[in-house]
């Protein structure tokens, strides 16, 4: 194990894969002259070269267009969004080619691409600067969807997504950057794809989360450790395939639920796992699913509203406790 | 972009004209039997037809090595046929069999050959740009001297795609090349109402790429704007765009009313220009009207072969509509498949039982 | 009351609007010279002349971009998407513009936009024609989604739609466009945005649905009425806002949901209604909410298998009969 | 397009001069201090200046009506005072205040004024050219005679949406006008590096649009350009595009730190381009030192009043970050209200109470 920021995993992950593959390549705005705007680039384009590693126009279509069309042919690239509310300006070729490619035409293609996507709220960044679009990944069919929680997952899902031959997403939320945290040294360790890790155990509750949302769980555990309840925290990694294993294991072992995310709230992957457990798992809950996610409104500037909007640290520690002393 | 020898001259000239007009027979009695059959109801979905277009792409595709890439649009038939698949796997496909080249699952607009470098048909138009500009900037990474030819129609250069596509494919210096099929109609729509201009090639020169405009009526032509482009684009001369100015002489789909034009204007250009009829009129002094009929008896005993080979062909089994989408989803100890299987347990008990024959009708 | 196809209905509902209101227009691909692919255009250029319907390029992304800088500045713009998906084609003006713009601009502006987006499975289109995409739009908040079921649905929705301030996707299923069905003669008749209805009653389970997927619900009504098992249907109509109080309604009423849909069933709009129940309505059901929505598949080509894929009439039975029967 | 007579010529062209100039000094006040106070942490989120580009802001704003339309970009300070705003209502907004003119819900990125056509700054690189197509297109609807004006950069001539709408706006003939700030850099790369071409307006040509290419330093360049310009839109002669060949004198946002270009070579530009040292010298024979003097603090001056304006304004509640979202989300008669309150009753609770200080910081 050795201790890196979560830019730093990425990194470590892109340039290992660059090394092992040499048809892994990189491409995306403004990424290779001053290292990316996290830094999460810094350093490849010196070792791997322009070729390699390639700013763009601003040509979102373009970029993912050409990343599929790129795929198809025999390299692995890593497309980077810039911002992953830009993903809507590549929305037809994410949707309607990368997804879809593999099974119209019968299975004689693989599109081994992966999409980088720094999302999330942070620092009044606005409302077409601040989203998080996951769910709409993981109501598409064809594509795979992974959310990195802290660098370990950075760097092993990363990794994964590039070695994988299916369209990966993956999610990297902007306030994660800085954070450090251990990472394995093996230069073969990756995180795999459909598979959820808990983070720690517990008896009264569980919360079922990802992203960046899985260390606010992990805070709101330790406070309502000192009260007494016992919190379990699942961070699914992986969104698409989901680990419905996992969560039905959840549910089983801890009869209730708490789904947290950043995302909006309504139609949120939440909801996704909230109607699953209610469905497959009825007899296994002893009390609601209760979801939590953004309000249904764009992100604010405002600091003061950006901050109300969405629900951190005390919001998921309230729905837990409730859960546990059986108020809900 | 003119060059200076046609390459219609001479022996070797002829010999050219007659693969040409050999691949451009093969397209139309190809799209006509698709025509008919699919009125008879053989063939399900959309069926677009390039009946009029086919020297653009016997003229292309005769530049093409069978590792170039094309990727095409919604009426792809001809570029399919002319870049090597064969009629067997298209109609079984566009009659959706298991011995489909897309087993089935992909149809007329979505029809692919990985196995000749068609990167597919697309529903999307403007889809293609994308692909071939990836597939260019892949040739490059991976060292090779492949080319990609993407394929597409005027209505598709009003779409952002082609615009930050061409471009991305001019700076780069990649081994792309844009064939625009100016068929004059986009669907309903004429170009007319769609652009201001009328040569479209001048959207070119806001990239910085090279531009030809050819007759798209005449397989030379095409062959010959082609044979420079693909030269270029082999040896690191970047992308060439080239125009070909054609004519759609059927609907945009089957069964189109086709009332944003008057029937004799189809007239009107066919008997002047089928591409079949001129270059037959260019080889007439090589060939003898019976080896002209022998093309054609050739064509459509293939044809009829293909279809026979679709009709014996199985439909697929309704199970497979829940797998072939993940690359591990036929992978019992792949979560994905646990979850198609889950899918497929959940809804396969109440397919209904659908007959092989069509559903389709115009769009 | 008159009898009149989908498409009829869509078509008053257009003359009325355009008739009552000069600044509504409308736009769109090859709408006007053949009168739209489904006939729902047909006469229109007619009446109102091509200044108000427009044929224009293949543009996606410019006709929802010029559709928003029109509706802000004082004119009610129709766009129509000709198939529902290619609004990925124009995925950033809907989603980063028309859906934030008041919003993010202080309640300066409305966006009086509404998309037409004929959508969903129907012989053999394909996986790029086929798509049925509401589930991303409920998740996409400062959007209005509606989505009719009948002739009734369609005139009033449609009227609603542009007369609404606010940007409003109207999906309308191609299968529906030939379907006959009464229509209120009123010339003010419109289908309030917000507001489900009950298509009948029942006791022992109710379907929640909405557009096509109401006709297969109300087959599979009369064929379990016939065993004796009495079934309510509920037809959302409008998407979002959702109506939560008319769900909670059935719940608190027949304690058995299944909700079903024609949209992938993964993070579709039911998931949404199976969480909300299991969140807000967890006692008040006996059973799991059963949901049904299309496999995680891009709709084939073949026939057969395009027919395998998705929820109809006898799984929508069988999922309320087994409801019904105790046996989930 | 070459306008016959100067708008600089005469007392009259003194007079214009002094009112451009005016402009442009308030905006480089605004800008500076936008600076200052968002590195001292009173503005937060991100700040893209304008420094270098003033004339083409008061050259093309100088020419529009109230009731024109314009869209901006994230860069649009410059273009939004020009237009007409308060400094008192930016800089409340950058303060993220209620009183500013989005009640601190836009910032920086999205500001808007539709009192004075401001159809807002964008945070999406090209977002402006539907607007600016739309608005144009009401404007034709409506039967009236504005104009909409996009501003835009280079980097945003690369985008799908660019082409798309400029050719929309010729086929349909719209009173639409295209200003492109060329100002050599899309963030950390310049156009050298994005385009194979040196002057954009070379694309108008693929739409059949007139172009002109201005001195971007000059305001009365821009200035005589767009009065052409805008006397064709606004008289049925359809769009125009204007390309002014500009620079961007500070990092892409505040806090880059600039690692794609050498000090020197800003030292360079500015001390030749500077746009407001550039007008002053033509003024100087009709203005003295102590007039230009005047300028500065009568900018400064209102700059001051309007951060004390800002900092006397207070932050929004924070249960208005659950509203201003639909039409109807402030009636309690209205479904989305009522979701709406849903959602403010759950999370509110637990809002944790912010500063009116920044949160802010380079991008
Ligand atoms: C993005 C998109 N918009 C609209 C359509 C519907 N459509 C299919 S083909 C077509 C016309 C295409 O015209 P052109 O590019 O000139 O090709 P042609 O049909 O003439 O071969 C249209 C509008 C589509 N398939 N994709
Ligand atoms: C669609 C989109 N892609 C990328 C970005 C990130 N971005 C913001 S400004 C910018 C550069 C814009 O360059 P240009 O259009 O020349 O305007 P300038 O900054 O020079 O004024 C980029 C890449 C964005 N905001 N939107
Ligand atoms: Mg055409
Ligand atoms: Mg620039």
């Amino acid at each position: 194990m050795h201790t890196v920021t979560f830019s730093e995993a990425t990194l470590e992950a892109m340039r290992e894969e660059m090394r092992r593959d040499a048809t892994v390549f990189l491409m995306g705005e403004d990424i290779a002259k001053q290292g990316g705007i996290f830094g999460q680039f810094k350093g490849l384009p010196e070792e791997f070269g322009v070729e390699r590693v390639r700013d763009t126009p601003i040509s979102e279509a373009a970029l993912v267009g050409a990343g599929v069309g790129a795929a198809l042919t025999g390299c692995r690239p890593v497309v980077d969004m810039h911002f992953a509310d830009f993903i809507t300006c590549s929305m037809d070729e994410l949707v309607n080619q990368a997804a879809k490619l593999r099974a119209m035409f019968g299975e004689q293609c693989v599109v081994p691409m992966t999409l980088r996507a720094p999302d999330g709220i942070t620092k009044s960044a606005g409302a077409q600067h601040s989203q998080s679009l996951e769910s709409w990944f993981v109501h598409t069919p064809g594509l795979e969807v992974v959310v990195p929680a802290d660098p370990e997952d950075a760097k092993g899902l990363l990794k994964a997504a590039i070695r994988s031959d299916n369209p990966t997403l993956y999610f990297e939320h902007k306030a994660l950057f800085p954070v450090k945290g251990p990472v394995p040294d093996d230069d073969d360790f990756v995180v795999p794809i459909g598979k959820a890790k808990p983070m720690r155990d517990g008896t009264d509750v569980t919360i079922v989360t990802y992203g960046i949302t899985v260390t606010r769980a992990l805070e709101a555990a330790a406070l309502l450790e000192a009260e007494g309840i016992e919190v379990a925290v699942l961070n699914l990694r992986t969104l698409w395939p989901l680990d419905y294993d996992a969560i039905a294991d959840a549910a089983a072992r801890t009869h209730r639920i708490v789904v947290a995310h950043e995302a909006v709230r309504v139609g949120g992957v939440g909801a996704e796992i909230a109607a699953f457990l209610g469905e497959q798992c009825f007899d296994d809950l002893d009390g609601p699913v209760v979801r939590l996610g953004a309000a249904h409104v764009p992100v604010p500037f405002a600091p003061a509203l950006q901050e109300a909007m969405y629900p951190k640290t005390p919001a998921i520690a309230d729905a837990a406790r409730r859960l546990a002393r059986r108020e809900l | 972009m003119a060059t200076t020898l046609s390459s219609s001259a001479g022996p070797a000239g002829a010999e050219r004209g007659l693969g040409l007009l050999r691949t451009m027979v093969r397209i139309r009695v190809l799209e006509e039997g698709i025509e008919k059959h699919f009125l008879a109801g053989d063939i399900p979905g959309f069926a677009h037809l390039s009946i009029g277009q086919e020297a653009v792409a016997a003229g292309t595709c005769a530049n093409l090595r069978r590792d170039d890439a094309i990727a095409s649009t919604h009426r792809g038939h001809g570029h399919t046929l002319a870049k090597g698949t064969t009629m067997r796997a298209m109609v079984a496909e566009l009659f959706a069999r298991t011995t489909g080249v897309c087993k089935g699952k992909g149809g007329s607009m979505h029809i692919a050959d990985f196995s000749v470098g068609m990167l597919g048909a697309n529903g999307v138009v403007a889809g293609g740009f994308g692909l071939v500009a990836g597939a260019a900037l892949s040739a490059v990474l991976r060292k090779t001297d492949q080319v990609a030819v993407c394929f597409f129609g005027d209505g598709a250069t009003n779409r952002g795609p082609f615009h930050e596509n061409l471009n991305l494919c001019a700076i780069w210096n990649l081994p792309a090349i844009f064939v625009l099929e100016n068929n004059r109609y986009a669907s309903t729509t004429s170009t007319a109402e769609t652009m201001k201009i009328t040569d479209v090639a001048r959207r070119a020169d806001g990239y910085g790429m090279p531009s030809a405009i050819v007759d798209g009526f005449d397989a030379f032509a095409v062959f010959d704007a082609l044979e420079t482009a693909v030269a270029r684009a082999r040896s690191g001369g970047g992308p060439t765009f080239v125009e070909c100015k054609t004519y759609r002489a059927r609907g945009h789909y089957i069964g189109d009313p086709e009332r944003y034009r008057r029937k004799t204007e189809v007239e009107d250009v066919m008997s002047t220009s089928d591409p079949i009829v001129r270059m037959q009129a260019v080889l007439s002094d090589e060939l003898s009207p019976q080896q002209f009929e022998h093309l054609w008896a050739e064509a459509r005993d293939e044809f009829a072969d293909a279809v026979a080979f679709a009709r014996n062909s199985p439909s697929p089994e309704q199970s497979e509509a829940f797998f072939g989408v993940y690359a591990g989803d036929r992978d019992p100890g792949d979560p994905v498949h646990r979850i198609a299987a889950r899918e497929r347990d959940a809804l396969l008990p109440f397919a209904p039982s659908v007959g092989t024959g069509s559903q389709g009708s115009g769009h």
